[in-house]
């Protein structure tokens, strides 16, 4: 029973409701549930998962349910958390904030889920927060790698899984600054997400002494890039540094790799995310960051690989990319933690999960990772790759260059944007 | 200056003489039927989908798709060239049979009817192909760069504008020099006489519904290298289509090539020079133009003003 | 005494057509003119021009002796002048009662008021009732309009234009598409009409403009080409052998 | 003649007005018994304000406007810059969501109120884009892409008394009050001498003006008070959402409200928008749960609507009624 007013008028409303119906039979809501709980077991704990499946992120979105539904099956296989099965629910986001309030808000009020799950675009990521702040409810920031996550719109309830673009930067910028030149172009998406890594590229990359001759702004939905393109050239740079994200980075990387462009002048991309790469491989190029990668030489990937397979044979990507990963790691960090706060009451969910470590083996990544308190980010092991000449399979195609270890990609100014208000401010439950 | 200048001066041409062939199969219906027919962004989808399955293989059949993914790709690609528009038209006579509901009556209905039919198709593009991105494999002969004015060029663009305007003259010449143009652009006025002509309006109107699904399909398969293949490139592609249309006036040609290259230029030079405005250029210069000129460039008088 | 209505040298050209050439007309008050002439000679272009659809390239339109040229039709409108359509235009979703009411001065005086009830006073009704009352529709007030017979729907056509309450009334082929039954019912109103309200009836029917006018004005190839009362033009062989009022 | 008369007298309330307020005024008593929720109650009051303020424009006036979504969001943008820039007080935060989106409406009004039809409509097309593009281009006024966040629902502030809003629940009331004003205010307006004239003018214009109205005037004043309501029903959104993004502007959200307002019958009746609203919120929740594809479904229905029964489900309904019982006699309904 949640322990604010909503409980006690929910119940008043039904006695009302009763006795306007005088007995009739209740109707129930046509949503398709996933149960797997035998009548008369201990009440199932409720995730909600908020995934796109249509718009800008659907592709990932769907990627993302794969490794959250995985982590679920995982627990429920071995008697779910606390002796409780888990239920999952989903529905499309449609990478549209409005409409992904409207289903946190369904969630939470009328599917009575615990924790929510999932998100790939800023924009919903934000929604969803602001609805699960006003309820307390935990909420997982699976995949959006906005840094303002983990800044001014971080939250107390929400935990942020991705490496961010300031991690990135933090990765890539010193070293191709010393190795290969001091004339950088900037191209930037313009809007948030797009600004912020920039502006982070920018600081990062003057401080190590080179010199931005220029940042273009590329409006979202461009879909021809031949204008920068040109002026790319015009304006020879040694390094252009991008910040462009989703679909838009698709085009540009295909008219990149078309024109053989990447020979002329390096790239270095932020984060580019599985779901995105898969659909035109042939078109990777420059340098770019992820978090995970299916091939990583560590113990336990293949394995992970081989039972992501095993139990979505029928997964438009045929492995589980960096996307999935996150997905699959917060759904399963979230469960632990529900395991060892024993209970499902947000606040104590909430402690668990805060600046819990976790080891790099368990996380299947080169370094430990751990629950940053201040932010509610994940840091962790950031990779740098490029496209792999020599790859093994057609599902082979990053080089890993190199791992940096959290510490050195650490995004020092977060702390200072971000205020999570104290948890005796943030409503409770326990369901 | 000028020869920084000229890179986009070039660029916009390439870029607007693309934007004048999205617009054609979308002028042609709205200039000789006074219909909108805003499920043509969906049919220009559809034509670059058609052409995907046909040039990567991935034909419905395997058997088959195995043997035809032996032949070379240039076939392969010129195959789906020529097919996709083919196979795109009947959906086009789908979209005119339904179409024929709101014929006669207010112009709003064929506008919201199509609205709909593009909802429908994008969805069912989606729930077909999935929401991920695919590419069109290009010929190696049309594809890669080629260097002019010191710089790095695609040489599909300079391919695709010139197949663009070659496009546009085979439409010029069946419109304006054939008996069936003819009968078109007299049945866009006066349906009583060319059926005193004995021609059969229906199917008249039904073969001018095909050729602007055609030339839409035919938008997509050509602008699929450039901008990839997905659900939503149909409204990426509408939308211009419209621009273009108003600004140059409904029923003419050469003010649709000429807002096509006018658009192509704004946004080609508003995206060197400020390019945070240049998805927003082609509104303000739609807003310009129209706002002095209202019927646009070389706009008639319409019965869609009523 | 000059004419309540009067236009001088109206010249018009569409594109390198000559559509109207020098037209000069006089209406004085409370008469009831006539304009004929054939098909295409250039009669409702002289109408719309009267009336401020079209501006004259050259020329001037007087009312009551204010120059009225080139004025937007809804003022020419308020000053008192009304038209009817040679092809039916009315309001096919209103009843025949709310296509009167609409075009009552009283309603058009209230226009700007977005809360009170259109036709709420009884002054306005009743208003309303008896123009349909003076053109025989009063007893089908409550009916749609648009299933109105096409008779009926002539009426009203007038009875809009009556509505506003004009000191001139311009009446554009009254009788097209009616039979001859009509055409007398038609004419009886319009006789009827006269006693209240000048004139200007633009016809092809010569034996019903005779019948009605006080003078008449031929129109040919964008010119005046005679004027007089419809007895100077009976005798006019000229006129009648060009069998200009030909073709109903 | 007094039956004339009385068939032209329309009531400040009628029937179909009063049931409307009372099943919306009971639905947070039965709205979760029937699988659905608060919130859901909420949006579709909001959505239905929106609607009947679309309505004005579609229905009433005939203008096919299909880029209204930008006066709905700039209302959500200024009811939330209101509160950080001018004072958190929500009289002030609606009044300024009402204002700025009328005078985005007169801004496009001045360019549009005279074109017609289809030119009409694809102005508003461009005009729709522009406002959605700035949206998303202006971030540092709203925010971007992200949003403009952190907006509060404000309490009602009647001076001796405040009631908060912060909940579904009470939002939902205060809504309420919003949506029986503004349907009110609806009514009485398409029943005043300004609204027949409008009626008039969507019939036939040529002749609205050959009896003395200025059509351009008329048009222009509807297009800024539809953009201000509407503006009023996304500074309600901006209240329920907690911020204000840029989708509900873009040319698919405009597009929907066009397809709520046809479902639902907007153009043959009054209320029509609202059930309209009802019809796609609920598709979309129902059908959106089994599967992510509910637009293809919904879309088919709406071709099928537009093509056969351009009434809508008001259209049906009177269909219905006059399957059942004799026509009653026409008059203002």
């Amino acid at each position: 029973m949640r322990d604010n007013g909503i409980s006690r008028r929910r119940v008043m409303q039904g006695s009302l409701m009763a006795a306007a119906l005088a007995g009739g039979a209740t109707m129930f809501g046509p949503w398709k549930h996933n149960r797997v709980w035998a009548q008369g077991a201990a009440k199932p704990i409720k995730l909600g998962l908020t995934c796109d499946a249509s718009g800008q992120y659907g592709a990932s979105g769907q990627d993302d349910l794969l490794g959250m539904r995985m982590a679920i099956e995982e627990f429920n296989a071995k008697g779910g958390v606390l002796g409780r099965k888990i239920e999952w629910i989903t529905t499309d986001t449609e990478t549209n904030p409005a409409t992904a309030t409207r289903v946190a808000e369904r969630f939470i009020a009328q599917e009575q889920c615990a924790f929510l799950i999932g998100a790939v675009h800023s924009g919903v990521a934000n929604a969803i927060t602001q609805v699960a702040a006003k309820y307390g409810t935990v909420y997982m920031n699976t995949n959006s790698s906005a840094p303002s996550e983990a800044g001014e719109n971080c939250s107390r309830i929400k935990f942020v899984w991705d490496g961010n673009g300031t991690n990135f930067s933090k990765a890539a910028v010193r070293n191709a600054v010393e190795g290969i030149g001091k004339r950088w172009l900037l191209l930037t998406n313009d809007y948030v997400w797009g600004h912020t890594t920039a502006a982070s590229t920018k600081a990062l990359a003057e401080a190590a002494g080179a010199q931005i001759i220029d940042n273009l702004l590329v409006p979202q939905n461009t879909r021809d890039f031949t204008s920068y393109l040109l002026k790319v050239q015009q304006l020879k740079p040694d390094v252009v540094a991008t910040a462009i994200g989703g679909d838009d980075l698709k085009a540009l990387r295909q008219q990149i790799t078309d024109l053989r462009l990447e020979e002329r002048t390096a790239w270095i991309n932020n984060q580019q995310d599985w779901p995105d790469i898969w659909g035109a491989p042939e078109s990777l190029f420059g340098v770019f960051g992820t978090t995970w990668y299916h091939k990583l030489k560590l113990p336990g990937v293949d394995e992970f690989v081989k039972r992501w397979q095993a139990a979505f044979p029928k997964s438009p990507i045929p492995v589980p990319g960096n996307v999935s990963y996150n997905g699959y790691m917060a759904t399963r960090e979230l469960l632990r933690a529900v395991e060892r706060a024993g209970t499902t009451n947000n606040g104590k969910v909430i402690a668990a999960l805060e600046g819990h470590k976790m080891p790099a083996a368990d996380r299947m990544q080169h370094f430990d990772a751990y629950i940053d308190a201040a932010t509610h980010q994940v840091q962790q092991t950031i990779y740098l790759a490029r496209r792999n000449a020599k790859p093994s399979d057609k599902t082979d195609l990053y080089e890993i260059l190199s791992q940096t270890a959290p510490a050195n990609a650490l995004d020092a100014a977060a702390p200072t944007k971000c205020k999570l208000v104290a948890m005796e401010r943030v409503p409770t439950y326990e369901m | 200056m000028l020869f920084n200048l000229l890179p986009h001066l070039v660029n916009g041409l390439t870029l607007g003489l693309l934007f004048a062939l999205i617009a054609l199969g979308f002028m042609l219906i709205l200039g000789l039927m006074e219909q909108i027919n805003l499920a043509h962004g969906s049919l220009f989808a559809l034509g670059a989908y058609f052409a995907f399955v046909i040039a990567t293989p991935r034909l419905p059949w395997p058997e088959l798709n195995q043997a035809w993914a032996t032949v070379p790709l240039g076939w392969r690609y010129t195959a789906a060239l020529l097919l996709a528009p083919v196979l795109v038209a009947p959906v086009g006579l789908v979209i005119e049979r339904l179409m024929r509901r709101t014929y006669g009556r207010d112009p709003l209905y064929g506008l919201l009817l199509t609205f709909g039919i593009a909802l429908v198709l994008e969805d069912a593009i989606r729930t077909v192909w999935g929401t991920r991105d695919y590419s069109l494999p290009v010929p190696r002969d049309i594809s890669g760069g080629f260097f002019l004015l010191d710089l790095i060029w695609s040489r599909y663009r300079f391919w695709a504008a010139a197949f663009a305007i070659a496009a546009m003259a085979v439409v010029w010449v069946v419109v304006e020099r054939t008996r069936f143009g003819a009968m078109v652009k007299a049945g866009a006025h006066d349906s009583e006489m060319v059926q005193a002509m004995g021609v059969d309006i229906r199917k008249l109107r039904a073969g001018v519904f095909a050729l602007g699904t055609m030339l839409a399909a035919l938008a997509g398969v050509i602008m699929a290298p450039v901008w990839g293949i997905r659900p939503h490139m149909g409204v990426d592609a509408v939308v211009p289509a419209f621009v273009i249309i108003v600004l140059g006036g409904v029923g003419s040609f050469w003010g649709a090539v000429l807002a096509g290259l006018m658009v192509g230029m704004v946004v080609g030079l508003s995206g060197a020079y400020a390019s945070e405005w240049s998805l927003l250029s082609m509104y303000l210069l739609l807003i310009l133009v129209v706002t002095f000129r209202a019927r646009g460039l070389f706009g008639k008088k319409s019965l869609l003003e009523a | 005494m000059a004419p309540l209505f009067e236009a001088r040298g109206l010249h018009l050209r569409f594109g390198d057509r000559v559509v109207l050439e020098d037209v000069s007309l006089a209406f004085p008050a409370g008469t009831l003119s006539g304009i004929m002439g054939p098909n295409g000679a250039g009669k409702t272009t002289c109408f719309n021009v009267l009336t401020g659809r079209y501006r004259p390239d050259r020329g001037q339109v007087l009312f009551g002796g204010r120059d009225i040229t080139g004025m937007a039709p809804h003022r020419i409108a308020r000053l008192g002048i009304a038209r009817s359509f040679q092809l039916m235009n009315l309001f096919d979703e209103f009843s025949v009662f709310e296509n009167v009411a609409v075009a009552l001065p009283a309603t058009r005086r209230r226009v700007a008021d977005p809360v009170g009830r259109a036709y709420g006073e009884p002054a306005t009704v009743a208003a309303a009732m008896a123009v349909l009352e003076r053109v025989g529709l009063a007893d089908r007030a409550d009916q749609p309009a648009k299933s109105l017979p096409y008779g009926a729907r002539r009426a009203l056509e007038i009875a809009v234009a009556l509505a506003s309450d004009p000191q001139l009334l311009f009446l554009d082929e009254p009788t097209a598409g009616l039979g001859s039954d009509g055409r007398a019912r038609l004419a009886e109103l319009i006789r009827a009409l006269k006693r209240h309200v000048t004139i200007v009836v633009i016809e092809h029917d010569m034996d019903f403009l005779f019948g009605l006018a006080d003078e008449i004005s031929v129109i040919h190839w964008g010119q005046v080409i005679a004027r007089g009362t419809p007895a100077e033009l009976k005798a006019n062989p000229w006129v009648m052998a060009s069998k200009l009022g030909d073709g109903a | 003649m007094p039956d004339t008369a009385r068939a032209h007298l329309v009531r400040t309330f009628t029937p179909t007005m009063l049931l409307t307020w009372a099943v919306l005024a009971t639905l947070p008593f039965w709205v979760e018994r029937v699988g659905l929720y608060q919130y859901l109650a909420v949006e579709v009051l909001i959505w239905a304000t929106y609607a009947l303020a679309f309505n004005l424009v579609l229905g009433h006036a005939g203008l096919p406007s299909f880029g209204h979504g930008a006066f709905f969001g700039i209302g959500a943008y200024a009811f939330g810059l209101a509160q950080f820039n001018i004072a958190a007080n929500l009289w002030v935060c609606l009044a300024a969501a009402l204002l700025a989106a009328g005078m985005a409406g007169a801004l496009v009004g001045l360019f549009i109120s005279h074109r017609r039809g289809i030119y009409f409509a694809l102005m508003t097309i461009a005009f729709g884009q522009v406002f959605w593009f700035i949206a998303v281009k202006a971030h540092a006024i709203t925010g971007g892409e992200d949003g403009l966040l952190r907006i509060v629902r404000l309490p009602v502030e009647l001076g001796v008394a405040a009631i908060p809003l912060e909940d579904n629940l009470s939002l939902y009331y205060g809504v309420l009050a919003v949506f029986v004003l503004v349907s009110l205010g609806l009514w009485r307006l398409v029943h005043s001498p300004f609204g027949r004239v409008v009626k008039a003018i969507k019939q036939n214009e040529q002749r609205a003006r050959f009896i003395g109205y200025d059509v351009w005037k008329a048009k222009f004043a509807v297009i800024v008070l539809s953009a201000a309501l509407s503006g009023l029903a996304g500074g309600l959104f901006a209240m329920a959402q907690r911020s204000a993004f840029p989708d509900v502007m873009s040319l698919h959200f405009s597009g929907y409200i066009v397809m709520m307002t046809l479902v639902g019958g907007g153009l043959v009746s009054f209320w029509g928008p609202v059930a309209g609203v009802v019809a796609f919120l609920l598709a979309r929740d129902l059908i959106g749960a089994v599967t992510t594809g509910w637009m293809l479904w919904f879309g088919m229905l709406f071709v099928v609507l537009v093509m056969f029964r351009p009434d809508g489900l008001a259209g049906i309904a009177a269909g219905l009624r006059a399957a059942i019982a004799p026509p009653p006699r026409a008059g203002g309904g």
